[in-house]
């Protein structure tokens, strides 16, 4: 299993911190199809992805065991 | 005014060779805003030599809550914010030379400008600028330090050309998120936490302490108690066309930038932002009535009153500003409410 | 100013409700330094009601590198700290009913002006008035926020009576640390950093949203990039004197305080601390030189000129200042050397 | 083995961040005073101390592989 965190307002639109999340083997373009689509969230191509607190491009393949984070950068200033 | 850094030579990182390092260089500082006001008062007090700071907006009752130059005076007269800014940050510290810019920073600006800077803050609230500040930060070999907070969420990364990874490496293209202060709010301990870091990478880069640059993304949540880093060595891409093998640049291209056009005799301008988008109407328009303005919509459009304008918002992206003629005000209220 | 906080009320944890109720609430603010002063525009500009700011101390050239509501006319003016924040306060929020103490914060002083407040924050520079501000919160049952800063290293705690442990739980004596941003220096930086967490949890605790404010004890070093945080849960002590079972707090008792003492016609003043100390000499000796002061001394003493003072410390903790018949004076300048 | 980690001004004073020691059964207080004596660090009783990032007290015995942390209150402000 994999823990699934979100941050800032994905937080408030997933409507949880976090999820368990079956992931590995699953590219990092994969797991945010299928959270986006189970979360409902929008715009979530640009939303920045961490594994084990390192960034990860969307080719990335995701380990059994590993966090990953989406950080959806901000624009305000 | 004798002895008036001596508690920064004290420390030891800087010294009385860094404070002299900070003396001779000079910062541009792009938005005059939260992050902009608080990062121009901590870089006059720390002494550097020059300061120039570029902003299009004017002095709100809004802003006061969190924008720490400003007072009720500068807005009722309805002082530009770089004009009242300079105000400020002259009486706190006379000998530094500060240059405000009242207006638009475009590509132009920025290429002219840029010649003797040595650091570029980022106090923007919109990532189409952010965008064009990265290529310029490639172009001329500059480093700049992202800050950006929305309610109590905030961030901070710094880019240091040939270094670590740049903005473009990480976005890949302008993110429309939708979320923006005007439309999320934001609270002062926020905008003091972005500040925090990036005025302490402001001070390494002046007295040149690079190994002490954080090369970390850091993102935090004051409200919720959360801090966290992220490592970016793998972030940075060879085909970045910012700060890959064959740069081109593409942000300081003027396609690649949001349109205005004042669409003659409506006292109305057209926006139109550089990439056709497919905004999700209907929630867009929730947010803005959850708001408390009056939306009306169908499956095309989405329109608004906003302050004293009306804004009608297309599902490609583009928008119409009804009540003004002023390119720079209509691609303003555009940002605020679309990021 | 009709809007004026609609960006905090647009904050979903503050919204409408959570204005009214940072409206309608009194702060105690002690100390107008770095941390005071950047507190008090936090708060001013986020709307809260009454402010009520206690220091000692007169704006000077050296304060303006990090005390952000200072300009180089008070220190032209010699303007006490508290009348300077007043000035800029009122500027920028007249509605804020802010009232400005010139004074040592002391125990008298401190049980008069309790009676309606509803938070205190630490601005203070010794760990002395510390430990009576936790007294006070303990025997009054008011929450308070420990902020300090030297160098680029900083903490934040937040003690809520009966929940948290306190300040006296954790030290369990008065620390002779002996490092001060009068000795270390100080970056502002890392006072922003400070601030960010203390008016985090002040809008908190004023919006008695009591779930989000932070259990764990925050440290930090904002040019080292470190960021710690400490779980408080074991710290609470059941027999401690100031917020165990048998409470005394001991520090609301004089006899728990420095002793400051005018030598008769020697225009010097004696200052001794609570506890006879154990310094060692040598190594005070060596610092002051190291921030270039003339320092002489002998196994007993060390004596240095200070600013427009001579100070000569004995290793039992006690100095005589002499240049001064002040006692708030030499007490200041004591602190400042010592912590 | 244990990790020490050392804050603020005491990492001047120690003249590293962090060092290796072998602590699991003593307690906070005999690894202060072995601490204080090896680094010549003065005013230690007042030092706060954290295993693996919760506040401990002089008497808590230390396990194998805790990580310690000396934290200094400061008292600028």
């Amino acid at each position: 299993m994999n823990k699934v965190l979100f941050f800032a307002h994905l937080r408030d639109s997933a409507g949880v911190e976090s999820v368990e999340f079956a992931a590995s083997g699953k590219t990092v373009a994969d797991l945010k199809e299928l959270i986006s689509e189970q979360f409902g969230l929008q715009n979530f191509d640009t939303v920045m992805t961490a594994i084990n607190e390192e960034f990860a491009t969307d080719d990335e393949v995701i380990q059994e065991g590993d966090t990953i984070a989406f950080i959806p950068p901000v624009s305000g200033g | 005014m004798h002895d008036r850094h001596s508690r920064q030579e004290l420390f030891q990182p800087i010294g009385k060779e860094g404070q002299r390092k900070i003396r001779s260089k000079h910062v541009l500082l792009i938005g005059a805003g939260a992050l902009g006001s608080a990062n121009a008062e901590v870089l006059t007090r720390a002494g550097i030599g020059r300061l120039t700071i570029i902003d299009r907006d004017y002095v709100e009752a809004s802003n006061l809550q969190r924008q720490q130059l400003y007072t009720e005076e500068d807005v009722l007269e309805k002082l530009p914010k770089a004009a009242a800014a300079y105000k400020r940050l002259h009486a706190i510290d006379s000998s530094v030379e500060i240059r405000p810019i009242i207006g638009d920073a475009n590509i132009e600006m920025l290429q002219d400008l840029v010649g003797d800077v040595d650091l570029i803050i980022d106090a923007t609230d919109n990532f189409e600028t952010r965008m064009m500040i990265n290529d310029i930060s490639q172009k001329y070999q500059l480093p700049w330090i992202y800050g950006a907070c929305v309610g109590s969420f905030g961030m901070s990364f710094t880019i240091l050309p040939g270094k670590t990874p740049c903005l473009n490496c990480l976005l890949q293209a302008i993110p429309m998120q939708g979320m923006t202060c005007d439309t999320n709010g934001i609270i002062g301990p926020n905008v003091q936490m972005v500040i925090a870091h990036q005025t302490a990478e402001a001070l390494k880069i002046l007295v040149e302490d690079w190994d002490a640059v954080r090369t970390s993304f850091v993102s935090f949540d004051v409200w919720r108690n959360q801090y966290s880093t992220m490592k970016m060595g793998k972030a940075k891409r060879a085909t970045c066309l910012s700060c890959g093998e064959n740069p081109t640049y593409p942000y300081l291209d003027v396609e690649n930038h949001t349109k205005t056009t004042v669409l003659c005799g409506r006292d109305t301008v057209q926006v139109r932002p550089p990439k056709v988008q497919n905004l999700v109407l209907s929630e867009l328009a929730e947010k803005l009535k959850h708001l408390g303005y009056e939306v009306k919509g169908n499956p095309y459009l989405v329109s608004v009153e906003w302050e004293e304008n009306r804004l009608v918002i297309f599902n490609d992206g583009r928008a119409l500003i009804h009540g003004t003629k002023d390119l720079t005000q209509a691609k303003a209220i555009y940002q605020r409410i679309l990021g």
